[in-house]
């Protein structure tokens, strides 16, 4: 293997080893609330053109569902690590975003729908904002 | 009309090889996260590309040495079989994140199984590959990337703040998170930078039998080519500045890039930049395919060349198939291709001196540029890269680590 | 012998004193042969090597580092023995 | 050939690729075979080419010969037409048993539809 691939592999291994088991930190939990923070307020976004009617159905589709994907994945990595009390609000402000991304992915082209998910997950960016501070 | 056409390569290269999936990676990542902050970089990257592309394709119009050969050449065989090497492996994964790159963009538009998508993508660009003339692919490509245009308009509507917009110009750091800073303007650097543009130009060049009287439009094309390509960058930096910072969004998906396009412009904003993209990542895919086999047919004294039928040139033939399949193999394991960029491009920029400096040195051998070498405004410029380019090859790794990738 | 194994190996003159490394070798072209002509020795030579101030590269920065081929007393790839008093600047 | 002049050779003809009389590339000038040292009277005998003859370029070099099959090709000085950014020869590739490797993949390309 050459250097440049040895290397690679090496920072990858390095890279995943970061994620999931063991104690997260406060200044991990932050991240999270960042984390969900992104997606719920991309999701905000994602549903407004739903609801205005300004955007195709398998697109809204197809990136709702990357969103949910990466919303549940944050609740799967919480719930497997221990850490200080506000890992719960992670989980569950996760496990919120995750349900109405979801909801999103399946249902596309519901304009009155999209119009409550974007309040609801415009909601939810601004609570994980004021927790991730 | 000869001439316009010939424009149209600067044109492929600039779209398909300037904006490829590592310029949407890391400039909506950088906008993102620092505003228009960064905007000064991507000026210093693309002038740094025009004056290296501009150096390659002069060698190669007048020497019909492509760059490749020149490495061999001054590094010799075991530094240029290291150079070969890291070339090769940077390529492969830069192939592999376009490919996977399409592949998103093709679900995007489709709604279609994403690892059925990738199988569809690699078939469809080595059909393309095989049948098509060499100006058909740069046709098609290069205008399809063309729609990209969408983010400049985008990037208007959504009213920056142009004022912070020029001040962006002005290098300044203004942020806690000097480290991430530093991150993204290695990466931003790379991406406007990355070595398979020059191969697949000088190696272009070299085929289509440019001589010292197209010298003209090998200078035009590296300015033209390269500022459009700045130009893009520009736009979605400052569509992601003005988009996804106010709303703490961290672009982390293609779909994400095209969502800039769609928020301010609605459905037909969002065709245009899916199509744009398909088509820039798609022509990227095949100007690093190419690059691939050039590299290692031009560091073997292999017959290489995409205007000879396939069989005049089997090796070199050989060596695209192998590459296109082993970037099959390493997008459908299921690596995010986001992120396989990122390690791309900041592992290209770490074998970027190796490319250039040997270049340099070809560029003042008056053997080969008789009155054609380069002159003290290309060498100085060709010097004040090199640094930038050493200081930057030896922190990208170290920066990598220390920032996570940019997370902080 | 190849032009592999004279590459990179030590100059010393027959004292025993070492002047550098062999970084290239330089030759003169004529219509029918390739004749060897002397030894590209010294820090200037390296730049030579890379094509800095070489023969080809038009600005001939200097020949000083050069030994003429006739200073040679023995060469293989062990060493490149030349006589005394022959220095590269 | 042009008339007499300086080369270094390190610099102006290794590593260089090889071109035959059809404008064809053929490989490249791996290593160069060196006669008359004892005498004091060295030249160059003949341009090597081939994957054993990376043998002497260094650990890498050794490495890759020892990967890399095929046979060293000896080109004698003689079929040397000009030294220009690449050495061009006097005879074909077939001529001179070079870029065997190409002919050899050529069988296996020549059966896919279009090529």
């Amino acid at each position: 293997m050459s250097r440049p691939a040895t290397i690679g592999v090496a920072l990858a291994v390095l890279a995943f080893s970061g994620c999931g088991g063991g104690r997260l930190s406060q200044e991990e939990l932050q991240k999270e609330f960042e984390a969900i923070q992104s997606l719920a307020a991309e999701g905000a976004l994602v549903a407004d053109g739903v609801a205005d009617g300004r955007t195709t159905e398998t697109f809204v589709s197809v990136h709702a569902q990357y969103l949910s994907e990466a919303a549940r994945q944050i609740q799967t990595d919480v719930s497997a690590a221990s850490g200080p009390s506000e890992k719960r609000s992670v989980e569950r402000l996760a496990s919120l975003v995750f349900q109405d991304l979801e909801e999103l992915h399946r249902e596309p082209d519901d304009r009155a729908l999209a119009a409550r998910l974007r309040i609801r997950l415009e909601l939810y960016a601004a609570a994980a904002e004021k927790r991730a501070r | 009309m000869r001439k316009i056409f010939q424009i149209a390569l600067g044109i492929l290269a600039a779209i398909g090889g300037f904006v490829d999936i590592g310029d949407l990676v890391f400039n909506i990542e950088a906008g993102a996260q620092f505003g228009y902050q960064l905007l000064w970089v991507v000026v210093v990257g693309v002038v740094g590309i025009i004056v290296y592309s501009e150096m390659c394709g002069r060698v190669a119009a007048v020497s019909k040495r492509p760059v490749f050969d020149a490495i061999r050449e001054r590094l010799g065989f075991g530094v240029g079989l290291g150079a070969l090497a890291s070339s090769q492996v940077v390529n492969l994964m830069t192939l592999a994140a376009e490919v996977g790159g399409v592949a998103l963009v093709l679900q995007l538009l489709s709604g279609l199984p994403y690892r059925a998508l990738i199988v569809l993508g690699i078939v469809a660009l080595a059909v393309v590959i095989w049948v098509s003339p060499f100006e058909w692919i740069e046709r098609i490509f290069g205008y399809g990337g063309l729609a990209l245009l969408v983010f400049a308009v985008a990037a208007i509507k959504l009213h920056p703040n142009w004022g912070d917009v020029a001040y962006g110009l002005v290098p300044h750091v203004d942020t806690p998170d000097k480290l991430v800073y530093a991150y993204f303007a290695v990466g931003l650097l790379g991406a406007a930078m990355t070595p398979y543009e020059v191969y697949f130009y000088s190696s272009g060049v070299v085929e289509e039998g440019w001589t010292p009287k197209d010298l003209g439009l090998n200078r035009a094309n590296a300015l033209i080519g390269y500022s459009l390509g700045g130009f893009l960058s520009f736009a979605l930096m400052i569509t992601a500045g003005a988009l996804f910072l106010p709303l703490g969004i961290e672009p982390e998906f293609i779909g994400t890039v095209a969502l800039g396009a769609q928020v301010p412009l609605g459905q037909i904003g969002l065709i245009l930049a899916l199509v744009g993209i398909l088509f820039a990542v798609g022509g990227a895919a095949i100007d690093t395919c190419f690059s691939g086999a050039y590299n290692v047919a031009q560091y073997f004294g292999w017959e290489w060349g995409k205007y000879r039928r396939p069989a005049g040139a089997p090796r070199f033939t050989v060596a695209w198939v192998v590459l296109l399949v082993l970037a099959l193999l390493v997008i459908m394991s299921g690596i995010d291709p986001v992120m396989l960029t990122e390690y791309a491009v900041i592992f290209s920029v770490v074998a970027l001196p190796l490319t250039y400096l040997p270049v340099l040195l070809v560029a003042n051998d008056r053997a080969y540029m008789r009155s054609h070498a380069n002159g003290r405004l290309a060498n100085t410029f060709g010097l004040i890269y090199l640094v930038v380019i050493l200081v930057v090859a030896v922190s990208a790794i170290p920066l990598m680590f220390l920032t996570h990738q940019g997370q902080g | 012998m190849r032009l592999s194994d004279l590459l990179n190996v030590e100059v010393r003159t027959e004292s025993g004193k070492s002047i550098g490394r062999v970084h290239d070798l330089r030759a003169e072209l004529t219509p029918r042969t390739l004749k060897v002509t002397g030894l590209v020795v010294g820090g200037l030579g390296l730049l030579e090597r890379l094509g800095i101030g070489a023969p080809t590269a038009g600005a001939r920065v200097r020949t000083d580092d050069v030994v003429p081929w006739s200073a040679v007393v023995r060469a293989d790839r062990r060493g490149v023995v030349v006589r005394d008093g022959t220095k590269p600047s | 050939m042009r008339q007499a002049e300086d080369l270094d050779l390190g610099l102006g003809l290794l590593d260089h690729q090889l071109v035959d009389s059809e404008g064809r590339r053929c490989g490249n000038v791996d290593d160069l075979e060196l006669e008359g040292i004892a005498e004091g009277a060295p030249r160059v005998a003949a341009i090597l080419s081939g994957p054993p003859v990376w043998r002497g370029r260094g650990r890498l070099g050794r490495l890759a010969a020892w990967i890399v099959p095929g046979d060293t090709v000896r080109v004698p000085w003689e079929e040397v037409e000009k030294i220009e950014s690449a050495v061009e020869l006097r005879k074909t590739c077939r001529e001179l048993r070079l870029g065997r490797g190409d002919d050899r993949a050529r069988r296996w390309v020549e059966r896919i539809p279009g090529a």
